[in-house]
């Protein structure tokens, strides 16, 4: 335990840099952890392989990633597991790209396309053809499926002229169909369902450690998140702009408008049970997935509950 | 061939230095002379432009009345070292320069295996050079510049880097070689000795820039004789130290100018 | 050491040296070899104790017996193969064509003085560069394919090769040179009947750097685009955190990283034999 | 070329002789500054017009003016600045240590001729290791931080470095080393008066190399886990889909990495002297 | 100093090589003798077994009685070449030797200078070795030898990279300076007449293995001449020749010996 006057630093390790992640940075602009007494260093370690490396390494206390990782890590025999204990998005971030514009959308079209997907392993490679299955599309029989550029690299080689289709995430999308290279036609985020998709996660041992820490911690997520439900398109946008500085101002808004509307900001840090098993579901469809990682062992929901219970 | 008041200036960035100031010289066909003078005072730029491979900044030089311009069929010209193509076996490194010159035909090369028979090379046709003697390597580049059949050799210390023996040895063999063929010759050495015993006449060449200082007539009596016996002759010693005094002279005046 | 006592036959003395000789030499080859093992299987030891024990995370570090698991199982199950052959493949292909790409452009620098002069500034700027942020405008240009990675071993090895044969091409005595122009070559004869022999053994050490050069390409452009190849399983292996994955591939690149730097090593002791 | 007439005083003629290749000089100089120039105006304005006038994918390409713009309002507003500081001390540090420590190791190796025997398998298998394919275990090993970009960069530069420094220190004729010997020199005080002198020639130039393995190490090095740098900018550019940041931070390492070579090469002219 | 039986055998991984053989000799103090004889017969070998710098196989070198382990300070050693550090200066150059025995003082130092200075370098102090024309640099290496002031000076061919007539000078030079200090030299050579211009007594050895093939004393009346006088003698000519047929005869045997 710390007192209260004594700030605390905590590593945090996000997985990108992205719109996605707002209720974050709202966190960080508006001083709600400097609030609760902490001093938050973030770091990017791009990709969910580095940020849960770095973790494991003791690099970073608290990680933003996807909770597949935990499961892969748990699934690899961990000794001291990491839990999942603050969710911050929860559906999938991509959107369906097509390179014609298309009056109305029909699954079935993409039925002999040339589809551009993600790299294999990654949750929304797993996310996105859980969605295409969901539609019956056999996504390595019903269409040409290329899935073997890195996720930096997928929207160029769209733009050059690579595949009908293409699953994209923010701002790429926006920028494209307001370049006129893409049409958004569809959400990976609506069809995937709820899912933990990027949740603050941290070792056992950290937790235990420093339960205060990891509480304030989740508070404060928990205000950002609230704040981010309640205020105005321009105030989230001019709230995170200085983590975007390179992003036309226009576009931010539009992201943060699109993901809001489809619901990706969780409205609460707690990992529900159902979300937990339709990644499991997700994750054994795209056949990565030995046995199922039970939800006790890897989520802890308690910080979220207190969270919740000291707003009200 | 005839050498028309050549001057040579080199220049580079940094400076220009004058090699070579207004050398005039005949030389009949079939004679022999040689270019002493101390280091550095322009003997490898005199053989360098008489074989075509640098023009002078002043004069020029006309081989049987032709004025030349670059490298000539009619000379052939034997660097300070052997430089023979350490990737080449010894056969093909003496007909190189039948190969280029697009004069290599079987008459040619049976020629070249001829010399190199003569010159007690013949066992070592495909070795490559590195397998030879220093002694054997300069025999070999000897051959390749016959081969070509010059009219004119130009001979830049072609026996310095030899121990004593192998050198008087080559001195008779090259000597011989040329006059049976009545070729010209030039040759540039820093060893008097090698120049009375080989030359019909010597030039001797003052320091900075080269002109020439004086040039020396050897007696018939010393002509004839092959370059191991002449240097028994008593004419031998006269020319030896007359030159070696005019050498010495230069030396001096030299010094005293550059202190 | 002097041997005390003289030796009337001199042919028996020799013999006797060069026998000791030859027997310090053997002991000292096995000395080496010894120590050699016992370095490796310490390491190797080490490292399977330490994992078995959990004294390292066995997570993040995998241990050798694991590691040798996994690669025999995946070979025997025929999907080690594809990839090894995948990877080798690009870096054969991107080592030979950086080598003879880099070999050409030094040739046609060298053809022209003024060339020289008017690229220098670009190759220094080229050569700084670090290649390996280009990837992406590789994809763009060329697909995400094969093309794509053998171009990310092209850009990395051919701009150095360029450099350093430039380099051995005006390093030859000039000497030389004069031998074939006094017999009146032109520029493309002496370039093949000496500045190209002459310069073979430098070419072929430059290839022994770009044998490392062309792994690095050919892995980072996996690592970029691909389906197949050990750079696509260590990514792979570190995307769905399975580290013993990722070491094996590790494992397997310098098994054939090593053999074809000594292939290369090979044939620059024949060709200097 | 030959001059017709005779000139009498040969200093005049020097003279003239100075000043026409001084003239020829300065005119090759202009010459090829001009084609220089030209190339690279051609080559720039073409990608202005071809993005000005859409021929090609503005997104993807960006374009020279645009490129300038956005370097200037980050230069302005003070944002660029750090980043150029952060991946420049990277560089410099890990092309120091890596040049340091390399040649710290040929020293080490050349010390002992069975250790030599005995560590050079194990070298010929690190130097052709890609060692890119390493980075997630420095951060395993460093954490998520500078040391783990600086230990990438000397990854990348060390092994190559005492590998050729150790090459330079046994092509030392072996006569420099009798003259020291003959006075009763030890293997330190040879160390110190021969090798090392005769080494700084060759220890120079494998900095050049290093200078461009150093950049490479940095930018990977940021890739992998980094909050400021332009290699983070590169890839936080195409996280966001911003190409124009992309290219302006790969020409700020160009021009960096141009500098600091010609720094080196600098500093090897005066050596060499 | 007294060479006992000693036999050399170099040996690597592909053979092994009888270098020389049983070399007994016996140098008084004082005394200056020449090592003649083919290339490659082992003359660097014995001088580097003199100094220290190779274990002889077989036998064993006493200087004063003493058997020598290793590089002796009494012993100075001057290569073939003059082997100049390029990275320093004349003077660092000059006074390596002492740096190194630790015997570098300000008495030490100046007597350097002086030497230097003597050898007519004194301006050259500060210069670097790439200044300086090939005899000045072998005069650097002279002076490097002599400031440590050893008693015995071993000389490889020291002179045979100059040209005739600094090579000459240098010859009365070293000549001098060691009968005024009245050390002990042993010289190896290629040239004849440097040979018998200079010592006491020429060693003639035979080739593969060197042996000692003859020795020849050189009588009284050239000893006290300078090199350069010495070669206008008729005594010089005679013993010339003499050794020169000697050196024939074993070069005609090793011919026939390899074919
Ligand atoms: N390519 C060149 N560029 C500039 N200066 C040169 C060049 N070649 C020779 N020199 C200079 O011209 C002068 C004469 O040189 P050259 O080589 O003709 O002398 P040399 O008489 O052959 O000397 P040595 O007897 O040492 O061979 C020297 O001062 C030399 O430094
Ligand atoms: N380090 C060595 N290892 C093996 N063999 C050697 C070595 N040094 C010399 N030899 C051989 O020993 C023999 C004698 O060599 P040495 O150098 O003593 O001859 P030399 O009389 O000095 O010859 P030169 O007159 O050419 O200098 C030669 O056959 C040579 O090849
Ligand atoms: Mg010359
Ligand atoms: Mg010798």
């Amino acid at each position: 335990g710390n007192d209260d006057d004594e700030t605390t630093t905590l590593r945090v390790g996000e997985v990108t840099r992205s719109i996605f992640y707002a209720p974050q940075y709202v966190a960080l602009s508006q001083g709600f952890f400097e609030d609760e007494g902490l001093d938050v260093e973030l770091t990017t370690t791009w990709g969910g392989d580095k940020t849960m490396t770095t973790l494991l390494a003791d690099g970073i206390d608290i990680a933003l990633v996807g909770s597949e990782t935990s499961i892969y890590v748990y699934q690899q025999g961990a000794d001291d597991p990491v839990i999942n204990f603050a969710q911050l998005t929860q559906t999938d971030g991509s959107f369906l790209v097509s390179r014609e514009a298309i009056g109305s959308f029909d699954w079935e079209m993409l039925k002999g396309s040339t589809f551009l997907g993600q790299r294999k392993g990654g949750m929304p490679q797993m996310a996105g053809e859980f969605a295409l299955k969901k539609h019956g599309i056999d996504p390595h029989n019903d269409m040409e499926l290329i899935q073997n550029i890195e996720f930096a690299n997928i929207a160029s080689a769209f733009a050059s002229g690579t595949g009908d289709f293409v699953q994209l995430f923010e701002p790429t999308a926006t920028v494209f169909e307001k370049e006129g290279t893409g049409h958004v036609i569809a959400s990976f985020g609506i069809e995937s369902g709820h899912l933990p998709y990027t949740v603050y996660m941290s070792k056992s041992s950290f937790i235990t450690e420093n339960n205060d820490s990891i509480q304030k911690y989740t508070n404060a997520i928990h205000r950002a998140q609230k704040w981010v439900e309640t205020s105005s398109i321009g105030e989230i946008k001019d709230a995170i702009k200085p983590y975007f500085e390179d992003i036309d101002e226009e576009i931010i808004e539009i992201v943060i408008d699109r993901y809001r509307v489809q619901g990706s900001y969780a409205a609460d840090p707690i990992v529900d049970v159902d979300e937990w098993n339709n990644l499991l579901d997700v994750m054994i469809e795209a056949g990565e997935l030995e046995e199922r990682a039970s939800h006790d062992i890897l989520v802890d929901n308690s910080f979220a509950e207190n969270a919740i219970k000291s707003l009200e | 061939m005839k050498l028309n008041g050549i001057t040579h200036v080199y220049v580079s960035e940094q400076q220009a230095l004058l090699a070579i100031e207004n050398i005039d010289l005949t030389i009949k066909p079939g004679e022999f002379v040689s270019f002493v003078g101390p280091s550095g005072c322009g003997k490898t730029t005199i053989l360098s432009i008489l074989a075509g491979l640098i023009k002078p900044s002043q004069g020029s030089v006309s081989i049987f009345n032709n004025v030349i311009s670059g490298p000539s069929n009619r000379t052939g010209y034997m660097l300070q070292h052997d430089y023979l193509f350490p990737w080449r076996t010894i056969l093909n490194n003496a007909i190189i320069g039948l190969e280029i010159m697009k004069k290599l035909d079987p008459a040619t090369k049976s020629h070249t295996k001829y010399l190199l028979n003569e010159m007690g090379l013949s066992d070592t046709l495909d070795l490559y050079p590195d397998q030879l003697s220093g002694g054997m390597r300069q025999r070999v580049a000897l051959v390749r510049t016959l081969a070509t059949q010059p009219d004119i050799f130009l001979l830049d210390e072609p026996f310095s880097a030899l121990d004593f023996q192998t050198k008087l040895r080559l001195e008779d063999l090259v000597f011989e070689t040329l006059r049976e063929h009545s070729k010209t010759a030039i040759l540039v050495t820093h060893d008097i000795s090698e120049a009375v015993a080989m030359s019909d006449r010597i030039v001797i060449l003052n320091r900075k820039p080269g002109r020439i200082h004086k040039i020396i007539e050897i007696p018939n009596s010393l002509r004839s004789l092959l370059p191991f016996e002449a240097r028994e002759e008593k004419d031998f010693r006269r020319l030896f130290h007359e030159i070696w005094r005019e050498l010495e002279n230069i030396e001096q005046k030299g010094d005293e100018f550059e202190a | 050491m002097s041997l005390k006592h003289k030796d009337s036959d001199p042919n028996t003395l020799v013999k006797k040296i060069r026998l000791n000789f030859t027997k310090k030499q053997i002991r000292e080859k096995r000395l080496v070899i010894v120590i050699q093992m016992i370095i490796l299987f310490f390491f190797i030891g080490l490292w399977e104790i330490a994992g078995r024990l959990r004294w390292i995370d066995v997570l993040l570090f995998s241990y050798p017996s694991k590691i040798m698991n996994l690669l025999y199982s995946k070979l025997m199950d025929g999907s080690l193969l594809p990839h090894i052959g995948t990877t080798l493949f690009e870096t054969v292909i991107g080592f030979i064509l950086g080598t003879l790409c880099g070999t050409l452009l030094a040739i046609l620098i060298w053809s022209s003085k003024i060339l020289e002069k008017i690229l220098d500034p670009f190759l220094v700027v080229l050569n700084s560069m670090p290649k390996i942020a280009l990837g992406p405008l590789f994809i763009v240009g060329l697909g995400a394919g094969y093309l794509s990675i053998i171009a990310m071993t092209l850009a990395i090895t051919v701009i150095i090769t360029a450099l350093v044969v430039l380099n051995s091409f005006k390093e030859i005595d000039s000497n030389y040179i004069k031998v074939v122009k006094i017999f009146g070559a032109n520029k493309r004869e002496t370039f093949m009947k000496v500045i190209l022999p002459a310069s073979i053994p430098t070419i072929v050490s430059t290839l022994k750097v770009n044998v490392g050069l062309a792994w690095i390409g050919s892995i980072v452009g996996e690592f970029l685009v691909s389906q197949q190849g050990l750079g696509y399983l260590i990514i792979y292996g570190f995307q769905v955190f399975n580290f013993t994955l990722v070491m094996g591939s590790l494992f397997i690149i310098a098994i054939f990283a090593t053999l074809m730097y000594q292939a290369v090593a090979y044939i620059e002791l024949k060709l200097n034999k």
